[in-house]
């Protein structure tokens, strides 16, 4: 019943919305002040997550029912689960529900390819078009994602337990303080722009290109789920980031406050990203990560095996 | 092997404001031919202004393209002079150019900022919107009206600009110069855009003549061509401005030629009024009683390049046969040559490149509104007439009380946001 | 009035049906997405695909080709679905009423819940025309 | 660059025979009343050896005859040409110019769509506009079309 | 019945059924197929009970009691006592257990699945008789004996492939050619070991590889290895296998008994038979990832979704060299398991392809589409293959994915060079799940998703005999993902790898359970919530109708990858088959032939010259 709790209320499902709703507000603000603009209400996402809820939802004919329908699902546990899995060591709550490194790196990859998924399973042959771009660009960011954590795991000495490396930087600092650790931060950033498709990847749901590509044909609760999905990977990618490479969140005193604004400011920096950059085409972005990327992550590695 | 795939961009696609289909066939990412779907904009403008007295035309031109909203009236009133053998006085002429130019630096903006959410730079977008917005309150301050000026007439413009407008005028376009020149280095100095822009969508010096295409689009490509040069009308032959013109053909080079024409058009408004203020306020038209049997063909270059209308008259007060030939009629032609070989994402980048603008691109048969006939001054004039025809059509009284009371909210609005700024 | 009647009017997305328009109205409801008007402050936002949308908003006159294209459109909207004809030509034909190739101003094709009258209509107009269909 | 008259003189000589009218209406517009035959010849000479652009075309039914004006601009000199050419109703048939420049593809598709000209030598004869927007068939710029409108 | 009898049974009983199944005429297919189920079925029962026993070491050497003890034939008998020795330790056992459940499989699946034009001929005998021929391989302890079996498996797979068509001889024939070359370079290395004076049996070698006869002998065997198996630069004849032969004889032979086969015999080398000294252990991770890669990117650009499958069977054989490579408990772990869960969802995909192919006769992605909405059963199994073979939490392929990850981690504590680089090792392992995930979704996609053509409507997916292995192996592909860690990691693959303890922690039933749970509340609240509200209706496209050459086909995904400039110029050159050994070596062979018959030009005084030319090189060297 714990795991259940755990999964569906904290820090899982509920927790999670509601945390990366917020901070999809917070983008979207922030977008919206940095154009000149008021921009949307704080409960705009719960506005658009709960009209969502309550419009119709299309399948299309051409479609494969039950995986188009089911897709937005997967999506959301995929997310709810990489969430648990990062935060139940955080708020050191101890058995029942664990995972390494390694399981939350596939888990991340679970909305993403959902998305995919639901996008051919839906019969358009634009979000075909949106998909490939998707998988493509898939492809480009998670071999630098790969060197960055074997990077990590590599500084957290060959452990892959996310406890084990929030208690490493507590003990010792925080991984970005070392040269390897900065280097590591901006491949890293780079993919979780990717893997949240903002600007300059969002070549998937590019609305003035492929009319919303990926997420063509969903709507009604199918596109509600995906957005709360949305919500939760929000939230998910800064923490993995905070836990790998920025010390962890600490729950004590003063620290709450940290976190919270180490959490605030990587959102800070991808909306940043996404606000000064123009989209990039699936080629140039391949060549961004399989070249720049993947060259300063390498030589974080040999810094790191250097120890610095 | 499988059929050729395509990829439909259009008819109702976010990336253009007007419906239009555009069949990419695809090998890959990489598009191979293109070919096109047209007609869903067709209104039969030239065939309505057969139906229209000369001066009725006006208002039908205006209204074939919203952005070109002064280019077509101004060929149309250039044509109509030549066959009726007048001469614009001087102040008409220049109040004529400052419309004109206005219109460009608006519309250069508008496509700057939808070329921006194009690339998915949606901070340029609304930057550049928003940069555009105090050029709309000049038009404003002019015509009365944001869109639709309703300015011109055959001999002259309907509407003088007071002394007392010069200075705000001038000051808008003080203001509006650095902020013009902050985009314009922030669009043009950032390596991203680079990237995305340039070497692609490459139109040579050769496709250009192929193509006859005007405007900035030819400019771009080395082709030195402006009518407000090469056939000099209104006060254009007056003032001191140059041609912008940019070698390499792609779409950045487009860009920039469109950025630095916004600087021009600046100059050329504040020369103009210059002018204006040393002269005396004078006539601002000579009345034409008749039209004469003949054949005129007027020209004035449009943001996105010439417009051509050719009028024939047969002596009554009405057009026999009204040819409008609309920049983007021939500038669109080009993706032919700008989106094959690119890949896809790059194809509808240059499918906006060239700022095409298919209401004015399907205008032909003409269309002119019966209901409009009477003097229609400005928009506000119109926007109370079709609030009584819905009236008269809908029937739903309640309705159209709140539409008043909503103009009258609206009114109000703008007057806040006037005095908070 | 229920929770999702609030949430729909507090999250209107809008999916831009231009028909044979001219231009005007198409890029004065573009004007108020841009910082003087900021619609999204409404939490309304401009979608690229009509499955998403909340709102329809038909600017143009309709002719005969864009006809049978609205009503596919309209079908494929997931309801309940607002529609808002814009301008003089949305609301009537307008100018080009009169032309060869026209096939009635948008209600008599599809139901219309507001109209925006105006050639073009200023985004203020909009804005105001929204809140009203809002408070109804 | 050359003066406008000597233009006139250049294209009386070149075609004199065919030129049936010439019309100078202002400093920088000329037109001229061409035999069909001859028209793809002057087309090419302004085209090619010229470098006039081609602007547009207008086709019109004049009830007798369809008319069609070919607009070419020199922009150096900011002149522009006009070459008309009557076809007869009968056999509503003319060479096509786009094997000279893109340029005439639409406009000619387009006046075949409305008038119902065929343009003989076009790659690609087959309407541009209307789609659905009238009936196979039907030429909405003919008189008679025009005629059997609603008023 | 005494470990002896059923180890008799398990290697014999499949023998004789194919045997007498030669004698039964072709017409009566059906009932040769239903005996070859049932002996398939009696065979997958010993296995399990084989499974059941204890190890030891079994001499099958019959009929000793049958001549008299003075017999001059006692001494041969003697000599033939220590070569027909078998041994039933827990890995030889493990396999047999899986051979038996993929031959009743398979054969079941074969059952309903040829039909006259694409049977080969004696298919149900030849089948049988690999299944005991490789069980025999399995159980054999002696070398020899081991070859033996091994080198008739090589026959029957030549006979397996012959389909119907002039392709598939020509497939056979390459298969033929590359596992016979290699047995004859296997037979090298048993030479040279013997010739090292190491005892020929398996158990008892442990042969260190300090110098080069040892590291030779090794390199000899590992060949035969890899070629059955089909790691790079070994791999070329499993895509020609896989798509030309009949889907059932895929899914039969490369996917599923080489497989074990092949890593059965790895295992034995890298963990049993040699001490591997640390450049070899470097090499051998080398050949495991660039399989991984070199498999998966083959795999990414083909249109031909048989061919697709067997690239990925070449791909997945990398990971399980890696593991084993490792030599750690934790990776021999993770590559055997990996050699099951391997085994299950790929025979699994060459099911589903094989009734694809048979439904549609095409073989093609592109001229496929949307067949999901006339074969729901195929479907379902396809996802669940492809994720399993993507290694998407929590199915069984990434159980074992994670636990060969887990090794190469643990691995690179140590001191050595490989150990050391660990990090390429872990990289580009997991980079190949993502690329494998990359081309999964494009045969998912392709052939299931999409626009369903007219022509495929008629289309039943109802066919028992097809559709239950499939549903049997995709339950098999969940059961061996969810409970993998309570239990069959330690109840099935720790007796055979040695105690280890993980480094990770992959709860995966908890999991599974909360995505089960979520699978079923997403299910509710379509039942419940919206169930009223979903409407079906035409795809939107941009407001036009829909035009069926519209959009972004699936086959060409991957076109812009395969454009990069370094990698075009690697698949031309795959495309010319400059990495296929086998071209190459016919390449080599040619030459060679064309060489020696220009100097063979008949001409009298040129031989005269080079005669003359000899002996003098000869004098030269003499002096």
């Amino acid at each position: 019943m714990a795991q259940v709790f755990y999964f569906f209320i904290f820090p899982g499902l509920l927790f999670a919305s509601v945390a990366g709703g917020f901070l999809s507000w917070f983008d979207r603000k922030l977008t919206a002040r940095l154009q000149f603009r008021v921009g949307p209400p704080m409960l705009q996402p719960f506005y658009d997550f709960v009209k969502l809820l309550a419009k119709e939802t299309i399948v299309s004919s051409e479609a494969a029912k039950s995986l188009f329908l089911m897709a937005p699902v997967f999506a959301v546990t995929g997310a709810c689960l990489s969430c648990v899995l990062i935060f139940i060591p955080v708020f050191g709550i101890g058995n029942g529900f664990q995972g390494d490194l390694i399981v939350i790196f596939y888990l991340m990859m679970v909305p993403t390819i959902s998305y995919i998924i639901g996008a051919l399973a839906s019969g358009n042959p634009l979000s075909n078009l949106g998909a490939s771009r998707e998988i493509k660009l898939l492809i480009g960011y998670e071999f630098s994602m790969l060197l960055v954590l074997a990077a990590i795991i590599l500084k957290a000495g060959n452990t892959v337990s996310i406890h084990d490396i929030i208690l490493l930087q507590q003990q010792e600092g925080a991984f970005i303080g070392s040269l390897s650790g900065v280097l590591l931060f901006i491949p890293l950033m780079m993919c979780v722009q990717a893997k949240l498709a903002f600007v300059p990847f969002d070549l998937a749901d590019a609305e003035t290109e492929i009319a919303g590509g990926i997420f063509l044909e969903f709507s009604g609760l199918t596109l509600a789920l995906a957005k709360l999905a949305k919500y939760i990977m929000m939230l998910v990618l800064p923490s993995f980031v905070i836990v790998v490479l920025l010390g962890g969140f600490r729950l004590d005193g003063i620290h709450i406050l940290w976190s919270l604004l180490k959490l605030i400011g990587l959102v800070l920096l991808i909306t940043l990203v996404r606000n000064t950059n123009p989209r990039l085409t699936v080629g140039q972005s391949l060549r961004f990560f399989f070249i720049w990327m993947n060259l300063i992550a390498v030589v974080a590695i040999l810094l790191a095996y250097a120890g610095l | 092997m499988p059929e050729k795939t395509i990829i439909p961009v259009g008819p109702y696609h976010p990336l253009q404001e007007e419906p239009e289909l555009f069949k990419l066939y695809c090998d890959g990412e990489i598009v191979t031919d293109i070919e096109w779907e047209t007609g869903y904009n067709h209104r039969g403008i030239e065939k309505i202004n057969e139906s229209k007295t000369f001066e009725q035309v006006f208002f039908v031109v205006e209204r074939i393209c919203g952005i070109c909203s002064t280019s077509h009236p101004f060929a149309y009133a250039n044509a109509m002079e030549e066959i009726a053998h007048v001469t614009v006085p001087d102040r008409a002429k220049y109040i004529r150019s400052i419309v004109g130019e206005l219109e460009r630096i608006h519309s250069h903006l508008l496509w700057v900022g939808l070329a921006g959410h194009f690339i998915g730079y949606n901070t340029v977008f609304m930057w550049a919107w928003k940069y555009r917005e105090p050029v709309l309150d000049l038009f404003e301050i002019i015509t009365g009206n944001r869109n639709s000026y309703a300015m011109f007439k055959i001999g002259g413009v309907r509407r003088d600009i007071e002394e007392k407008d010069f200075s705000t005028i001038l000051t808008i376009l003080d203001g509006l110069k650095p902020k013009a020149e902050m985009l314009m280095n922030a669009v043009i100095d950032d390596p991203v855009i680079h990237m995305r822009t340039k070497g692609k969508g490459i139109l040579t010096r050769q496709d250009i003549i192929d193509f006859c295409a005007v405007g900035p689009t030819a400019r771009a490509s080395g082709v030195d061509i402006d009518i407000r040069r090469d056939d000099p009308y209104a006060a254009y032959p007056l003032v001191n401005w140059k041609v912008i013109v940019a070698a390499e053909g792609d779409i950045f080079a487009k860009a920039v030629v469109r950025f630095l024409e916004i600087f021009e058009s600046i100059s050329i408004i504040e020369q103009c009024i210059e002018k204006m203020r040393k002269e005396k306020p004078g006539d601002i038209e000579v009345k034409v009683k008749n039209i004469p049997e003949g054949d005129g063909s007027g020209r004035a270059e449009a943001p996105r390049g010439e417009v051509f209308h050719y009028v024939k008259s047969d002596g009554s007060n009405a057009p026999v046969r009204h040819k409008i030939r609309a920049p983007s009629y021939v500038n669109v032609a080009t993706f032919k040559k700008s989106c094959v070989g690119q890949t896809i994402t790059d194809a509808t980048l240059a499918l906006a490149a060239v700022d095409p603008c298919y209401c004015c691109t399907e205008r032909m048969a003409s269309v002119y509104d019966a209901r409009t006939r009477n003097k229609i001054l400005d928009g506000t004039g119109l926007i109370r007439m079709s609030q009584e025809q819905t009236r008269l059509i809908q029937g739903r009284k309640s309705k159209v009380e709140g539409q008043r009371s909503k103009v009258e909210g609206r009114r109000s609005k703008v007057e806040g946001r006037r005095s908070k700024e | 009035m229920g929770l999702t009647d609030y949430c729909f009017k507090k999250s209107l997305w809008l999916f831009h049906f231009a028909g044979a328009s001219c231009n005007n109205c198409d890029i004065e409801l573009l004007d108020c997405l841009t910082p003087r008007y900021d619609v999204e402050r409404f939490g309304m936002v401009l979608v690229g695909s009509v499955r998403h949308a909340d709102v329809l908003v038909v600017s143009g006159s309709i002719n005969q080709k864009c006809r049978s294209r609205l009503l596919t459109i309209y079908e494929q909207a997931p309801k309940p679905l607002l529609v808002i004809a814009v301008g003089a030509c949305g609301c009537t034909g307008g100018i080009f009423a009169e032309g060869n190739t026209f096939a009635g101003p948008v209600d008599s094709i599809i139901p219309v819940d507001l109209y925006i009258p105006g050639c073009p209509p200023k985004p203020e107009a909009f804005l105001a025309g929204i809140v009203k269909l809002l408070n109804k | 660059m050359m003066e406008t008259n000597e233009f006139i003189e250049l294209m009386k000589f070149k075609y004199k025979l065919n030129v049936i009218r010439t019309y100078i209406r202002y400093k920088n517009r000329v037109l001229f009343d061409l035999n069909k035959d001859v028209f793809f010849k002057a087309a090419t000479f302004l085209y090619k050896e010229l470098n006039f652009r081609f602007i547009i075309a207008t086709g019109r039914d004049n009830d007798k005859t369809y008319e069609i004006v070919y607009h070419f601009s020199n922009d150096q000199t900011g002149l522009i040409t006009n070459l008309r050419i009557n076809i007869p109703k009968n056999k509503p048939e003319i060479e096509s110019l786009t094997s000279l420049f893109v340029a005439a593809d639409w406009i000619e598709r387009e006046m075949h769509e409305l008038l119902g000209i065929t343009f003989l030598n076009h790659p690609n004869m087959k309407s541009l506009l209307s789609g659905e927007n009238w009936k196979e068939g039907v030429h909405p710029y003919k008189l008679e079309s025009r005629q059997a409108k609603k008023p | 019945m005494s470990t002896q009898n059923v180890l008799h049974m398990v290697i014999i009983l499949p023998v004789l059924a194919g045997m007498v199944l030669f004698l039964i005429p072709r017409q009566y297919f059906y009932t040769k197929g239903i005996l070859a189920c049932l002996a398939a079925l009696i065979n997958l029962v010993f296995s399990v009970l084989l499974f059941g026993r204890s190890s030891e070491m079994i001499n099958i050497c019959v009929g000793k009691e049958l001549i008299p003890a003075t017999s001059a034939l006692q001494a041969v008998i003697a000599q033939a006592e220590s070569f027909m020795m078998m041994n039933s330790d827990g890995l030889g056992r493990l396999i047999v257990l899986f051979v038996g459940l993929f031959t009743f499989v398979i054969c079941v699946y074969s059952l309903g699945y040829l039909f006259s034009r694409t049977r080969p001929k004696h298919y149900f005998s030849w089948f049988m008789i690999t299944a005991g021929f490789s069980n025999g391989a399995v159980m054999a302890d002696h070398v020899l004996l081991f070859i033996f079996f091994w080198g008739i498996l090589g026959l029957t797979l030549y006979k397996l492939v012959r389909g119907h068509n002039s392709l598939s001889a020509s497939a056979a024939k390459k298969t033929f050619i590359l596992i016979g070359a290699s047995d004859g370079i296997m037979i090298l290395g048993v030479a040279l070991i013997w010739h090292l004076g190491y005892p020929l049996s398996m158990s008892s070698m442990s042969i260190t590889t300090g110098n080069a006869l040892p590291v030779a002998a090794f390199i000899c065997l590992v060949i035969g290895a890899f070629t059955k198996a089909g790691a790079f630069p070994f791999h070329s004849w499993v895509p020609d296998y896989a798509s030309y032969a009949p889907a059932s004889s895929s899914a039969f032979m490369p996917a599923s008994l080489d497989k074990l086969l092949g890593i059965y015999f790895i295992a034995r080398l890298f963990n049993q038979m040699f001490i591997l000294n640390e450049w070899i252990t470097l090499v051998m991770l080398i050949v495991g990832v660039s399989t991984i890669i070199i498999g998966v990117m083959m795999a990414l650009v083909q249109h031909n979704y048989k061919r697709l499958l067997g690239y990925h069977a070449v791909s997945q054989v990398g990971y399980m060299v890696t593991g084993f490579a490792l030599g750690t408990p934790l990776g021999i772990a993770g590559g055997l398991f990996h050699m099951l869960n391997n085994a299950i969802y790929k025979s699994g995909l060459f099911l589903v392809a094989g009734r694809v192919e048979r439904h549609t006769g095409r073989n093609m992605i592109e001229d496929l589409g949307g067949l999901s909405k006339v074969m729901p059963v195929t479907f379902f199994a396809a996802v669940v293959f492809s994720l399993a073979i993507a290694g998407i939490p929590p199915l069984n392929g990434f159980a074992s994915k994670w636990l060969i990850y887990q090794g190469i981690i643990e691995f690179g504590k140590g001191e050595g060079v490989a150990n050391q680089l660990w990090i390429v090792w872990l990289v580009l392992a997991m980079f190949g799940s993502a690329l494998t995930l990359a081309s999964f979704v494009k045969f998912l996609s392709g052939i299931f998703l999409g626009h369903l053509k007219d022509v495929y409507l008629t289309i039943k997916d109802n066919r028992f005999l097809l559709c239950a292995p499939q549903i049997l192996l995709a339950a098999l592909c969940i059961v061996f993902g969810v409970f993998a860690a309570e239990w069959v990691i330690p109840k099935i693959i720790v007796s055979v790898s040695g105690e280890f303890s993980y480094t990770g922690v992959w709860e995966s039933a908890t999991v599974s359970l909360m995505v089960a749970l979520s699978i079923i509340l997403g299910l509710l609240i379509y039942v419940l919530f919206v169930g009223k509200k979903v409407r079906i209706d035409k795809p939107f496209m941009l407001g036009e109708q829909a035009d069926h050459r519209a959009g972004f086909p699936v086959a060409e995904f991957y076109k812009t990858i395969s454009e990069t400039p370094f990698l075009r110029f690697m698949y031309k050159a795959a495309e010319k088959k400059y990495f296929d050994i086998y071209e190459v070596a016919r390449g080599a062979v040619l030459g060679v032939s064309k060489g020696l018959s220009w100097l063979h030009q008949g001409i009298l005084p040129v031989y005269m010259i080079w005669i003359i030319a000899g002996l003098l090189i000869m004098l030269l060297i003499v002096m």
